[in-house]
């Protein structure tokens, strides 16, 4: 272990290092207690994170998005192009840059940023707010239907399929051939998923065969849940080290030999 | 009007975004761009709501220091450093990118960097202590609880094969496979009937949405 | 208060300090511990080892610096990967504060890897809206992001030739800390087709395995530890196989505290219990 | 001619799709005749969810201990359905703050969330009654950056000392970060996520924690609502159905049949 020198004061470079350590113990000494330092670098955070997303937002979507495409909606406009402005080519087909269509969005936007205008037309928010979750939730029916039910559901028969030769088969899967052990796991998997799913039935009582299967299926829950834990505390603890990596090597100057 | 406008439209753009998922839309120019000019627009919305909590917030603390709390110093901080940091990245941005911006890069990696990596890393302490309270054999469900965290903890890390090793387990019976086989098959199986209960639930409720029954987006619904 | 008693409630800023001092050794002065590779890691790699056709690699960084320490590892890992076999990457990001580090990393490929910008690897900036930018650049990349990230063109990149559509890469490769994941398995894989793999915190890694086991995904890299495992596959021990030592300590350190806690609890006071977990269920009853 | 966009060559449905729009169909279906069931004033059965039977208990300790209560909706969007959830949770928490006249303080990540919640307050003191003791200035946006409206969320609770935390919808990473510091600081903790990767969190360090759908159930039980209790029951009957059709796709795949198999893959 060689000590090297402590980051520079005096150039750009080194005066990053020397604010960027001193917000990481800011933070560090939340650990402690509440404290002022704290207090400076939460509030701290909050503004230039404000800041941050500000500039992304308009550079990244706002400008080349909206602003980009009303200016050349615009433009084609005062050259007397209907169609180009409104985004279509000659024949009349709708071509894929929207220019003047752009509008609707404006207008939604603006109805969005009437709350702080006036009370009285704010409702119209509601227009935006209807259309952005409208078109959310259109998306997300299908897709949950079958992402997250349906190829689930085939999930968990998965296995049974490829290990028998005929469904492998006509199904196009690749079959195994299954050891013993491979049988059980696929049963545990199955018996798994199918006790907890039965614990979410929420419309019959907790009795008889149900119960025991809900009570399967709370050890399943446990099981993965202590799993999930056991596996994030690597994370965790990874995003530790890179914080230590950056207050000894690129702050104190420490190097490994 | 107030109501039946929000709800009229829901209903459209759902129907038509629900409908346009079974559509072949490489085929079928129309819904192909409609569908494409709808994503358009919700992706531009965005920008629109971060104004209005960007402008939430900056009124909420000029007041804090109109009524001279205490704190105003703190509210000083975040109207500052807001409107520096936006002024650095909206004016200070030559050409069409903000990528070649120097000096916002530089707050980025020295300011935003540190504080969201550093508060992020104080999970490393909290998962700490909270494995420390919560994971006592205190009754079944407990104890399966602590057993799976312990062996994952310790499989999932170098010094597990070296555990194994010095207990002389091997091959399936390692840490690191039993480890594996608990996020394998009792893990999946139980992420797996999660998901699929929401699945559901997320289905369901876009459903409620588009007509019209599930108005919570809308505030009181009234 | 015996010392039993005392175990079971220890104050929590001891716990702090002993985790501080325990990961910082070995950070100081690493152990050396051997390091084991997985399957999901192995299927990754040898997955882009296996892409002939030199189709790009959508590489989404979708992870901001708080995750880093992290994803940045299989980041480079996979580029180094990718650039070697001559595959073109190309980088997006759904995550509004992704930027700035995969601008670190872009740099990082050119001077470390002499990679070309534009024709060896591409990034294209960030984009608002998840789920809508998916689907827009499976109906055109350029369209989703009609300039790179450095102000180009995205149409005119060299990279981009033949290479119209989300639908046209070899493999989407997301580095996640959230459940854009989800998103790029539902839309790039599943209703365009496209092989999927995942780089994802070891938080959101578990959820994931669903998605390896039902072949939804080709490979699964979790936490700085499949970060490790990706760099030794590539033969370049980096920053993650460095910190896998501070992570075996780090969990002997929970672990002890766990035997504390337990101790405390059954030879204290009546099992005495400073937790006070209603949620376990049989609590709750 | 502004019509040729209409014009399509090949096939205008996706191949393999039939199943999902199938199951769609037939949920909107059980949803809709649910719906005019619980209207009609049918009694529908809810069995017990024992976080939510704690939120009356919960809400009066902090009222005895002169304490506010802290509400975090969540981290996400209006247009995650987690927020719902949570939103419908929040009204009916509210509703019983304003009975206790407490202080409830609801910070938020999404603007559009926060005014939202600022009408869904309002309607909730207005039905306790009470819309004159309804503050606010408690229901702000903080910032959209994850960290830094952590950051400000633990400020407040060490500052504020809530005796009761909620929190409901959806989470990401910062689960533990809130729920460790809201268990420091002595509170009552109610959570509730569908985030499958933070559920182990909260169960760790929260008093109570409704487990993915449970959440999406809380507004139903608590409210009893029929809107609500509709596509509750739907989707219980929908789950029923899936549960038979793996164990009927169990027992055909081992016969060396897939054709359950396949119809989960449409």
């Amino acid at each position: 272990m060689i000590l090297n020198l402590i980051a520079p004061f005096n150039t750009t470079e080194g005066l990053g290092i020397w604010i960027a350590a001193f917000l990481t113990l800011c933070i560090f000494s939340f650990l402690y207690k509440d404290n002022p330092f704290y207090k400076f670098a939460e509030h701290l955070f909050v503004g230039v994170s404000s800041g941050y997303y500000i500039s992304i937002y308009y550079w990244n979507t706002l400008k080349p998005n909206m602003i980009d495409e009303l200016t050349k909606g615009f433009t084609a406009l005062g050259k007397g192009d209907m169609q180009k402005a409104f985004g279509l080519d000659e024949s009349g087909a709708v071509m894929a840059e929207p220019h003047l269509r752009m509008l609707v969005p404006l207008m939604l936007g603006i109805f969005i940023l009437l709350i702080f205008i006036s009370r009285k037309n704010a409702w119209l928010s509601r227009i935006s707010f209807a259309w952005y979750i409208g078109v959310a939730s259109g998306i997300a029916i299908p897709t949950a239907m079958s992402t997250r039910v349906l190829l689930q559901a085939q999930g968990s028969i998965r296995d049974f399929c490829s290990y028998n030769a005929d469904c492998a088969v006509s199904a196009g899967l690749e079959p195994q051939v299954a050891t013993t052990a491979l049988w059980i796991n696929a049963f545990l998997l199955l018996i798994g998923t199918l006790s907890a799913l039965a614990y979410f039935f929420f419309s019959l009582p907790s009795k008889g065969a149900l119960k025991v299967m809900n009570k399967v299926g709370i050890y399943f829950l446990m099981i993965s849940f202590g799993a999930s834990f056991g596996y994030t505390v690597m994370a965790r603890i990874s995003l530790l080290i890179g914080r230590l990596q950056f207050l000894f090597y690129d702050w104190l100057g420490i190097t490994i030999s | 009007m107030k109501t039946k406008l929000p709800v009229t439209i829901a209903f459209l753009t759902g129907i038509f975004m629900a409908f346009a998922y079974f559509v072949e839309r490489d085929n079928v120019a129309w819904v192909r761009i409609l569908y494409e000019e709808l994503n358009q627009n919700n992706i531009v919305l965005a920008v629109f709501v971060l104004f209005l909590g960007v402008g939430t917030l900056l009124i909420r603390h000029a007041k804090k220091i109109r009524d001279r709390n205490s704190d105003s110093i703190y509210s000083w901080v975040v109207i500052v450093s807001t409107l520096a940091v936006a002024y650095i990245g909206l004016f200070q941005t030559t050409g069409e990118s903000i990528g070649a911006n120097e000096n916002f890069q530089w707050i980025f990696n020295n300011f935003q960097v540190p504080l969201s990596a550093t508060m992020f890393s104080l999970l490393a302490f909290f998962v700490a202590s909270a494995a420390y309270r919560a994971f006592r054999a205190r009754n079944t469900e407990a104890t399966l609880l602590l057993i799976a965290a312990a062996i994952v903890m310790i499989g999932r890390v170098p010094i597990g094969a070296v555990i194994s090793d010095g207990l002389n387990l091997t091959g399936s019976f390692s840490l690191p496979a039993i480890a594996e086989w608990i996020l394998d098959i009792p893990n999946t199986a139980a992420k797996r009937a999660i998901t699929i209960g929401i699945g559901l639930g997320m289905t369901a409720t876009a459903i409620k949405i588009i007509f019209g029954i599930e108005r919570t987006y809308m505030g009181s619904g009234k | 208060m015996n010392i039993w008693d005392k175990l079971s409630s220890i104050d929590r800023r001891w716990i702090f300090l002993a985790m501080a001092i325990f990961v910082s050794w070995p950070v100081l002065k690493p152990l050396g511990l051997p390091v084991t590779t997985t399957k999901e890691v192995e299927s990754l790699y040898s997955f882009i080892d296996e892409i002939e056709d030199k189709k790009p690699i959508i590489l989404a960084l979708d992870y901001g610096p708080s995750t880093a320490p992290e994803l940045t590892p299989m980041a480079k890992a996979v580029i180094r990967h990718a650039i070697s076999k001559g595959i073109p990457v190309v980088g997006v990001s759904l995550a509004p504060d992704a930027p700035g580090v995969a601008n670190d990393i872009w740099k990082w490929a050119q001077e470390e890897l002499g990679a070309v910008p534009g024709e060896d690897i591409a990034y294209l900036g960030y984009k608002a809206g998840t789920t809508n930018v998916i689907l827009q650049m499976g109906q055109g990349i350029s369209k989703a992001f009609p300039k790179d990230y450095y102000g180009n063109s995205t149409d005119d990149l060299p990279i981009m030739e033949g290479f119209q559509s989300l639908k046209d890469a070899s493999l989407v490769l997301g580095l996640e800390a959230t459940a854009i994941m989800d998103l790029w398995i539902q839309y790039a894989g599943d209703q365009m087709g496209v092989p999927v793999a995942g780089g994802m915190t070891a938080v959101s890694a578990p959820e994931a395995y669903v998605f390896y086991q039902s072949g939804q995904i080709v490979g699964l890299m979790g936490g700085m530890k499949g970060g490790a495992e990706y760099e030794l596959l590539v033969g370049a021990p980096g920053n993650a196989v460095q910190g896998m030592d501070a992570q075996s300590l780090g969990h002997i350190v929970i672990i002890v505290f766990i035997i504390f806690g337990n101790l405390g609890f059954f030879l204290g006071k009546k099992g005495q219990d400073v937790s006070r977990l209603k949620s376990l269920r049989g609590d709750q009853k | 001619m502004i019509f040729n966009f209409l014009i399509s060559s090949d096939a205008f449905f996706k191949a393999d799709h039939e199943v999902t729009l199938i199951a769609c169909l037939l949920f909107m279906g059980a949803i809709l005749y649910t719906l005019a069931k619980a209207r009609r004033g049918a009694d529908l059965y809810i069995r017990s969810i024992p976080g939510l039977d704690a939120v009356n208990e919960a809400i009066g300790r902090a009222t005895e201990m002169g304490k506010p209560i802290l509400y975090c909706p969540g981290l996400s969007s209006a247009a995650d359905v987690a927020t719902l959830a949570s939103l419908n949770i929040l009204g009916r928490v509210a509703q019983r703050v304003a009975n206790y006249e407490s202080r409830l303080i609801v910070p938020h990540r999404d603007p559009i969330v926060m005014t939202v919640a600022k009408e869904t307050l309002k309607d909730a003191y207005l039905q306790a009654g009470k819309p004159e003791i309804l503050n606010e200035e408690d229901n702000f946006f903080i910032t959209e950056d994850q960290f830094g409206y952590t950051a400000a969320v633990n400020g407040i609770m060490v500052r504020e000392r809530p005796a009761t935390v909620f929190l409901q919808g959806m989470f990401f990473a910062e689960s533990l970060l809130l729920a460790e510091t809201g268990n420091s600081i002595g509170a009552i903790q109610i959570a509730g996520t569908d985030a499958v990767h933070q559920l182990p969190f909260f169960v760790a360090s929260c008093d109570y924690t409704l487990i993915g759908e449970e959440l999406y159930a809380a507004g139903a039980y608590l409210s009893k609502a029929p809107d609500l209790m509709s596509s509750l029951k739907a989707a219980d009957l929908i789950k029923g159905i899936l549960w038979v059709l793996i164990v009927v796709g169990l027992v055909l795949t081992l016969l060396g049949n897939a054709s359950i198999f396949e119809v989960f893959g449409k």
